[in-house]
């Protein structure tokens, strides 16, 4: 039975994906009970998960998956953080449809499906299943991505995106193979125990999980697998991009955690590869990040850099004693920063998303305080300053960091953050320190609003009462 | 020594059909040599005993996608001008070719690691119908179930992108 | 009723703070709240200083668990290094609410919230708790310098915020390898301090937490060469948030050497102290010699606020118990001096809308209280005997001398230096003839008078009776000394911080 | 034993109170209505005066005490205590003191009284009295301290009065810079002071931090920290007493009413330091190589400020280096272990150097402000009073017997020569006779000859009797005070030696009572000599002569001021220039500005990477994808 | 014999990313991007003739038909692609830069 009940968020959602679906042939239905739908879809699936709970470690139908899908705290948690991703998304596209109106009922359908991968993701410890679960995802992402069919620059998004994302499916697939012919099998328990058979990764082994890694580090857009999220974050649309920012990264390293905590062998064996991606991940993105003009694009590119600490955090996971709680934990502080900008944004930018540098949003904080604010938060959430979530986040990677001995590590993340101050600031200072030149009128409605803020009081919430750990 | 004969055959052209698919500037021709590929594939596993997979490779792949990308480039009537052009395409695929010497080279050291053994083509229902699709059932349920949801996704998605829009209000 | 004192003195500027920012509020209640809130804050201050035993533990403790899987609790108390540090901040808020009538009701909140995050962070016992609340308090700053700033706030603004912050993420870093070493090697998390203190560090990179944790304090403080930020950012500043910048926060960065630096990293710090210390003495007079070229008064003022950091801080480094106890006094010394005439400048800017001291002149004979009052300030501030300024100079002058007799002398150089650029300024301020723009100028009213004579009572009151500060902090101050000289003399007896007179030779 | 006196305490407070009160008063209505000048006039007397009173208490309670253990001390509370430092709040009374007591609040009450008539009519008026009160108060915790820190209260607290009064008129920026440079030059003395005291501290001070414990500690004291304690200190002390080379503020102190050059650069604040020499007798009498630098010190301050004041023409400023001189002479005397003699200078030297000033004060408030002695002359006939008494001074000030001024500063030559330094009693001597020839010189100028200036002549008058009558009562103390210190061939006592003795630490030098008379002889002539050469010069109204060569060089100071100028005062503020427009910007700030600069070609490089071509990314991810291969494949074998 | 196929299978997969990163046109891109999945189901086919199991070829379906999927929705944005610019030149989609 409580297999069944651990299906069942992902069995809701996927019920109200086809059912969005099946609506969508109605001409009766509009577009706004299409998010209510969502949400409440989202809402029911976040609190069955919550409910829920999880044991230590529970295989699903272990019969009849054949041991393919296993639940555990850390996928519970990455599941409330994509399930929570979902329903605040569908609250700021309530919003930003009403002023953008090139959506349609198939566009909660297909957010739902998208979560329905990720949910899978979270708990796939088979390889194909997880290959497959990439794909839904990332195909409904890609059709979310291109959704305005009017906007080249949507468009563009979607063929950068799709393109770079299939090739580096391609690379899963190859890497899902030589495992198969290292292992004999796909699934991460017959992998571990080939691999503590030999005691150490075998080449084939080797190039096999490293295909996989680089294809997981291209989801996660780590670097250099990164210049395609800043284009594409760019393209989508502000909801789309903050729900591509948090669910799928959560999705993608939920997956990434579960692979190399497989077992010791296969996580040390990679310790001194994700050292160096990790910094580069996080220097990188910052230098992208300070050049940035545009406030998406801004964001994608911290939002490399946040992949550069979580990536910290793999190499600092235990392996042996594996709760991932530090990695859920700084998914949920960055999801809730993120998402609150995307939803500030999808109020805040306009028809066609007109505002969109930071020189856009001079003076906000003069014209809608409450909004700036909001943001103000969320972008010191980012930047890991106390007393929100991102901080404690960051206290976490940090911690463990030490704690595992990676001391370098630490010392540079901290730098890393240090150097990201700026981008962060910099869109604070223009909206406090300058005057209005824009009137910001907010059409739409004021769910997006009403998010924003419930956003912000769990960024408070997240640091204070940090329940994960 | 049969069996090394097709193979040798097929590598070969499947590796034609590939720098074929690679050099060719117009993606008609391209689409075809990629054809010859996957049908050169198409043997390779029925040397491979893979039965099922070989028809599933004719039918699937060279009958149903690349069909569908052949109708696709038809449909769009793509002309020469259309084309990109690609100056300095040799230049490119020189430097590609330094760049990728390390990854394949990798990953040939990986297989010279293997141990090696002959192929020879094995009976008992290896690979058929009856035998790939009970494992299928089986134990591949959960991906069988879920690649529906893909396809699923995949349909919404192609009606949505390229179908006609009517927006809901 | 007095058990929560602390955490009172926390949230209740915080909450109001955050009130007065979210809700509606007009100017003039915004400030009468504010006013009311830090009267309040006061009076528990004064509870609190009155009722403090002066014995050497920490009095007024509060713990409740917060973050248990890593040891991280609420935990607050007070000693005797941090009552005095608690008093300044405590003691000069209502005077700003009381002075500068003319602000939003966001800067009001603002300040606020700068008290009561200053107050965690002073109270804070826990490591964590304190980064936490290190950081809160640089956000009303930020936000005050940015918004109510001069003319070129936005580059001093980020140039102040992303330096602090550099340095505090640096101390952070370090302050959780303290906390991971700990559990290392006691098997349990902690970032209490008081069992952080039992830590036995080495190698090399407890000597870059260590510098790490210095980095971060000397910004805040601001040590030399880490100081380039403080001119611009207290010159563009609001001049109450200057106020707060020089009169506390910078104190906090004094105290958290004293309370964080010392107990954890003894060796490092005994091993270093020569170097610090000459960095202190040479910030003192590097910006009192920069000082007398200004000429705009608050950046005068904040060179000669560096200048006295400078010193303040080398009485940490010295490493006796009569330099740490004048480095603790001259913290509220300083901040009723030089924190005072950032105030008055400030009340001369908003009368006469400059600060240029060469177009200013005869205000003295304008606003002869007004006078007075900016003299006493300043003569505390150069250390005359009688204010509250000397005491403390004179015992780090005399804990430098026991430490080296070199940096004794530089130090004392600071009595000189001092004099110079104040008395300067304050002729051509005050004195000389009287010019246009000075004309007009008032004097102090009644309730800017009522406003200032405490603290000036203050300042001359410390001067005359030290003792019931100094008696307060010194069993904290010989305590803390005792455990470091015990691990210096078992660890590293032949380094060079025992032998002044091997100092003289390396320097 | 402990003697305990509360009312100690009172002395200098009453003052202090009184500075407070008036310093209140004048603050609320300076800018309204001022108060009546008599209310000021009063409260500012009654404090010195009742000061004075108790003064001579302390002295009359301390005659009748056993000469050995004639002290009373008064512990108000604890100042400070730290550790070993316990530093109390507590004041001493023993011969020292009492005596200088005695003649500090004697002569300040006169030249309060003085004030009244001196500052009537100035707007300022009750600011004045204040400070006045003020620097009483400071010099009597000077004097009365029990430690050096106490004394070091009163010391800072004078240093800050000089300043005030200095620059008293503060519209005038040069008046304002003589203050600033008082200030700050004492400061360079406190400096000195205050690392003596630590060193003393460090060295001998855990056992009690006052005159008496540090006394009996004295032998603890090695002769290297000693020393270096001994020069720190007399570093203090040149600050205050304008010794070379920080003499130069007290001659441009002259920019303060004249009351106050009186009372500050005459009477109290500048002998301070001679004070403070003595005070530490016990220490100076352990290294008495540091002796012998003061000494040295001192008497080569008397030559030159004597050869400086031979050409001034500002009467004050004449005065002013008569003081330097006189200073020299005082430290010559504490220097070579003569304290008493040093001490009784001091003493002699208050009342006809304020006799002096104030008689010069007179001069300039009848001529209305006139201070240029080329200017005057004639006067004797005009302000008889006045020329008779301050010929007194200037008699006492030149050293002539029987005058006071004769009897002290021959006993310190005569210790020079008897405890063998010659060298300083020739100089000594070659001053005297200069010191003669320019104060003569100053007399016969201003009162004798024709006048000069016959319109402020016309209306010159002789001051009124509340400006007089102190002159008087000075005139009566500089012509008679020297009795009280008659050597033994004279038949004296030297009561003020005796009396001084149980404070000091001293070794009076044994001479033959013919060396004494020979000592004594060479200076009459060269007061002789002196005196003559100015009577011819002067008496019969030269004309203001052209300085040329030597003269003129001494006119100037030897440019001291400017080479000082040159050498420190420009450098220091070309430094902070330096440092804030050029060091400051470019240098201190450069890990900042280079970070920046960094960091933003990093971020337009990464922005010019992002080209936006979907094929360009791929080859990002396979160019990395590569690098990592080739790595990888060391790996594997 | 193993290895000849796998390094068939390596050589097509090198190709594939070879025309990945030097070609232009999307539909030849999309092509090479099938011809690696074909040599990923090519390694898979030949493993599972080593293991001597049958997973292998399940795997090699299940990836055909995420092919086939993937196929769909790329010529789905081939045709979305081509509505807006006519061309299907890759750099001319540049507009998302810097």
């Amino acid at each position: 039975m409580h297999d069944f009940l651990s299906l069942l968020p992902l069995i809701i959602i996927t019920a109200g994906a086809v059912l969005l679906m099946l609506l969508s042939t109605f001409e009766k239905t509009n577009v706004e009970t299409a998010s209510y739908i969502s949400m409440g879809f989202y809402g029911v699936a976040f609190f069955v998960q919550l409910v829920i709970g999880c044991g230590p470690e529970v295989t699903i139908f272990d019969q009849t998956f054949n041991g393919m899908l296993v639940a555990n705290n850390f996928s519970m948690a990455a599941g409330l953080v994509i399930l929570g991703c979902g329903f605040f998304t569908s609250v700021s596209g309530h919003s930003y449809f009403k002023v953008n109106q090139f959506c349609t009922l198939e566009f909660y359908s297909i957010m739902m499906f998208a979560s329905c991968g990720m949910i899978l993701l979270t708990l796939a410890h088979e390889l194909i299943s997880a290959f497959i679960a990439i794909e839904i995802m990332s195909l409904a992402i890609y059709i979310l991505v291109g959704y305005d069919r009017q906007n080249v620059k949507a468009s563009e998004a979607i063929l950068k995106y799709l393109m770079l994302g299939a090739f580096a499916g391609a690379f899963f697939t190859m890497g899902t193979a030589l495992i198969f012919g290292a292992a004999g099998s796909t699934k991460f328990m017959a992998i571990a125990a080939a691999l503590n058979m030999t005691g150490e990764i075998s080449p084939l082994l080797l190039g096999g999980s490293f295909f996989i890694l680089v294809a997981l580090l291209f989801k996660v857009a780590a670097f250099p697998f990164h210049a395609w999220v800043i284009d594409v974050y760019d393209g989508a649309a502000a909801p789309v991009t903050g729900f591509m920012a948090t669910a799928l990264k959560t999705a993608a390293f939920a997956l990434f955690a579960n692979f190399l905590a497989m077992n010791n062998v296969m996580h040390s064996g990679w310790v001194t590869f994700l050292f160096y991606l990790a910094i580069l991940t996080m220097f990188g993105g910052n230098l992208v990040a300070i050049g940035q003009d545009n406030i998406k694009r801004m964001l994608a590119a911290s939002g490399i850099v946040h992949s550069g600490y979580l990536l910290i955090a793999l190499v600092a996971l235990n392996a042996e004693q594996f709760s991932g709680s530090v990695i859920a934990y700084y998914l949920a502080a960055y999801a809730v920063g993120t998402l609150g900008i995307f939803a500030a944004l999808s109020y805040l930018s306009g028809e066609g998303e007109r505002r969109a540098d930071f020189a856009d949003f001079k003076g906000l904080a003069k014209v809608h305080p409450y909004s700036a604010a909001a943001i103000t938060v969320f972008l010191l959430s980012m930047a890991g300053i106390p007393p929100t979530a991102g901080f404690m986040g960051k206290f976490y990677i940090i911690t463990s960091a030490f704690n595992e001995g990676q001391v370098t590590l630490a010392v540079l993340g901290v730098v890393s953050s240090i150097l990201s101050m700026w981008y962060y600031l910099r869109l604070i200072i223009n909206m406090y320190f300058h005057e209005a030149t824009d009137t910001f009128e907010i059409q739409g409605t004021p769910l997006a609003t009403a998010g924003t803020f419930a956003l912000v009081f769990c960024v408070f919430a997240i640091a204070l009462y940090p329940v994960v750990i | 020594m049969f069996a090394e004969v097709l193979f040798i055959a097929f590598a070969a052209l499947s590796v034609l059909g590939a720098m074929g698919l690679i050099l060719f500037r117009h993606p008609m021709k391209g689409a075809m040599s990629l054809i010859v590929t996957m049908i050169s594939l198409a043997g390779l596993y029925a040397l491979l005993s893979a039965k099922l997979i070989f028809v599933l490779q004719l039918i699937v792949y060279a009958g149903a996608i690349m069909s569908l990308i052949l109708f696709i480039i038809m449909f769009l009537n793509i002309q020469d001008n259309d084309l990109p052009v690609e100056e300095g395409r040799f230049l490119y695929l020189a430097g590609g070719i330094a760049v990728i010497i390390p990854i394949a080279s990798f990953l040939i050291k990986i297989v010279n690691g293997l141990p090696d053994s002959q192929v020879t083509i094995v009976g008992n229902g290896f690979g058929g119908v009856k035998e790939v699709g009970l494992i299928l059932f089986q134990d591949w349920l959960l991906p069988f179930e879920i690649v529906s949801l893909l396809l699923l996704v995949a349909l919404i998605g192609a009606v949505v992108l390229a179908g006609k829009r009517r927006l809901v209000k | 009723m007095f058990e929560y004192a602390l955490s009172v003195m926390i949230f209740l500027p915080i909450l109001a703070g955050l009130l007065l920012l979210l809700c509606p509020v007009s100017k003039g209640a915004a400030r009468a709240i504010g006013f009311i809130i830090s009267v309040v804050i006061l009076f528990i201050g004064i509870e609190i200083f009155l009722g403090f035993s002066g014995k050497s533990g920490m009095e007024y403790v509060e713990h409740h668990s917060w973050i248990p899987s890593l040891g991280v609790n609420y935990a607050l108390g007070i000693d005797g290094i941090s009552l005095l540090v608690l008093v300044a901040a405590t003691f000069l808020f209502p005077m700003v609410f009381s002075v500068f009538k003319t602000k939003t009701k966001g800067f009001y909140g603002n300040l606020l919230l700068a008290q009561g995050a200053m107050i965690g962070a002073i109270a804070a016992t826990d490591l964590i708790l304190f980064y936490v609340f290190w950081e809160i308090m640089l956000l009303p700053i930020f936000f005050m310098i940015g918004i109510y700033g001069g003319e070129k706030r936005l580059p001093a603004t980020l140039k102040l915020t992303i330096y602090t912050i550099a340095g505090s993420l640096l101390m952070l870093a370090a302050l959780i390898y303290v906390g991971t070493s700990y559990h290392e090697q006691f098997g349990k998390w902690s970032f209490n301090i008081a069992d952080l203190s039992a830590l036995s560090l080495g190698g090399g990179f407890a000597v870059l937490a260590f510098l790490m944790f210095m980095v971060a304090f000397a910004i805040k403080i601001p040590l030399f060469p880490f100081h380039t930020w403080l001119p611009d950012g207290y010159t563009e500043a609001p001049t109450s948030a200057t106020f707060v910048l020089s009169a506390i926060m910078a104190k906090i960065g004094v105290y958290g050497v004293i309370r964080f630096v010392i107990p954890v990293f003894e060796i490092e710090f005994t091993r270093f102290a020569v170097l610090f210390s000459l960095l202190g003495v040479a910030g003192m007079m590097y910006c009192g010699l920069a000082a007398i070229a200004q000429k705009d008064m608050k950046r005068m003022l904040a060179f000669s606020s560096a200048s006295h950091m400078g010193i303040i801080a080398l009485g940490v480094f010295c490493l006796n118990v009569q330099a740490l106890a004048g480095s603790l006094f001259q913290i509220i010394a300083h901040a009723t001096s030089t924190g005072v005439l950032f105030l008055f400048v400030g009340l001369m800017e908003e009368r006469l809308e400059n600060r240029d001291i060469d177009s200013l002149g005869g205000i003295a004979y304008r606003a002869p209280v007004f006078a007075t009052f900016f003299a006493i300030a300043m003569l505390a501030s150069v250390g005359l005997p009688g204010t509250s300024g000397f005491i403390g100079e004179f015992l780090i002058i005399l804990g430098a001398i026991k430490f080296s007799s070199f940096i004794g002398f530089l130090a004392g150089t600071t009595l000189v230096i001092g004099v110079c650029y104040m008395l300067w300024m304050f002729q051509r301020v005050f004195f000389e003839k009287s010019k246009e723009s000075t004309d007009s100028f008032a004097d102090l009213t009644t309730g800017e008078i009522l406003t200032f004579v405490p603290v000036i009572l203050l300042i001359i009151g410390m001067g005359i009776f030290p003792q019931s500060f100094l008696e307060k902090i010194e069993p904290t101050a010989q305590q803390h000394i005792a455990q470091i000289s015990a691990v210096s003399q078992s660890q590293v007896a032949d380094t060079t911080v025992q032998n002044p007179g091997h100092n003289n030779h390396k320097n | 034993m402990e003697h305990s006196a509360n009312y100690l305490g009172l002395i200098p407070l009453l003052p202090l109170t009184g500075a407070l009160v008036i310093g209140l008063l004048h603050m609320m209505t300076c800018t309204g209505k001022p108060l009546p000048e008599k209310l000021y006039s009063t409260l500012a007397c009654i404090g010195p005066l009742l000061s004075f009173f108790m003064a001579l208490v302390v002295f009359f309670h301390l005659r009748d005490m056993a000469p050995e253990d004639r002290f009373l001390s008064h512990i108000a509370f604890t100042w400070f205590a730290i550790g070993d430092l316990h530093v109390d709040m507590g004041f001493l009374a023993d011969p020292l003191s009492a005596l200088m007591l005695i003649f500090v609040s004697f002569i300040g009450s006169l030249i309060h009284i003085y004030s009244i008539g001196y500052m009537a009519g100035d707007e300022n008026y009750g600011k004045f009295f204040a400070y006045l009160n003020l620097f009483l108060g400071s010099m009597l915790i000077l004097v009365l301290g029990n430690g050096p820190v106490v004394m070091f209260v009163g010391w800072e607290g004078v240093g800050l009065c000089s300043y005030l009064l200095i620059s008293f008129y503060t519209k005038d920026t040069d008046n304002v810079l003589a203050g600033n440079k008082a200030f700050i030059v004492n400061r360079i003395g406190d400096l000195g002071f205050v690392l003596g005291m630590s060193f003393l501290f460090w060295a001998i001070g855990s056992g009690g931090f006052d005159y008496l414990s540090l006394k009996e500690n004295t032998h603890l004291l090695t002769p290297g920290i000693g020393f270096a304690v001994c020069l720190l200190l007399f570093v203090g002390a040149c600050g205050k007493s304008a010794q070379i080379p920080l003499y130069v503020w007290l001659p441009d102190a002259m920019a303060g009413p004249t009351p106050v050059s009186a009372l500050i650069h005459a009477a109290t604040m500048v002998t301070a330091g001679v004070y403070m020499v003595a005070r530490f007798s016990f220490i100076y009498a352990h290294v008495p190589a540091a002796g012998t630098i003061v000494a040295w010190v001192g008497i080569l301050t008397a030559l030159l400020s004597a050869i400086f004041g031979m050409f001034q023409k500002d009467i004050k400023k004449i005065l002013a280096y008569s003081t330097v001189s006189q200073l020299g002479y005082m430290f010559a005397g504490v220097g070579l272990a003569a304290y008493s003699a040093g001490i009784f200078h001091v003493f002699t030297h208050a009342f006809f150097k304020a006799l002096l000033f104030l008689g010069a004060g007179s001069v300039i408030y009848a001529l209305h402000h006139q201070q240029d002695i080329w200017k005057m002359g004639g006067l004797k006939k005009k302000m008889p009073t006045t020329y008779a008494t301050m010929l007194i001074g200037a008699l006492a000030l030149a050293g002539c017997p029987p005058f006071s001024g004769f009897f002290s500063k021959d006993e310190i030559l005569f210790s020079a020569l008897a405890s063998g330094h010659p060298g300083i009693w020739f100089i000594g001597v070659t001053v005297a006779g200069m010191t003669a020839y320019y104060t003569f010189r100053m007399i016969f100028l201003v009162f004798h000859g024709k006048p000069r200036d016959q319109e402020a002549y016309d209306h010159a008058h002789e001051p009124p009797p509340v400006m007089t009558v102190p002159l008087i009562i000075l005139a009566a103390g500089a012509a008679f005070a020297g009795v009280l210190n008659l050597p033994g061939i004279f038949g004296g006592h030297m009561s003020v030696s005796h009396w001084l003795a149980p404070s000091l630490v001293e070794h009076h030098p044994h001479a033959s009572v013919w060396v004494e008379l020979f000592a004594m002889l060479a200076s009459i002539a060269a007061v002789v000599v002196g005196i003559t050469i100015a009577y011819k010069k002067f008496s019969q109204g030269a004309e203001e002569p052209v300085f040329t060569g030597f003269a003129k060089f001494g006119y100037h100071k030897f440019y001291v001021d400017e080479i000082y100028n040159a050498v420190f005062v420009q450098p220091y503020k070309a430094i902070g220039s330096l440092i804030s427009r050029i060091f400051e910007p470019n240098v201190t700030d450069i890990h900042v500005k280079l970070s920046t600069w960094i960091y933003k070609k990093c971020g337009k490089g990464f922005k010019v990477l992002q080209v936006g071509y979907v094929r360009v990314y791929a080859i990002y991810m396979v160019i990395g994808l590569s690098l990592m291969s080739f790595f990888l494949s060391q790996s594997i074998n | 014999m193993i290895h000849d196929y796998l390094i068939l299978s390596v050589i097509l997969f090198c190709l594939g990313i070879l025309g990945v990163i030097t070609r232009r046109n999307v539909f030849t891109v999309f092509m090479s991007i099938e011809l690696m999945l074909n040599a990923a189901n090519l390694a898979f086919i030949v493993f599972s003739r080593v293991h001597e199991s049958m997973d292998g070829h399940v795997l090699a379906m299940m990836v055909m038909a995420v092919a086939a999927a993937e196929a769909a929705l790329a010529l789905a944005v081939v045709i979305l692609l081509h509505k807006h610019k006519g061309k299907l030149d890759t750099n001319v989609f540049s507009l998302l830069k810097g």
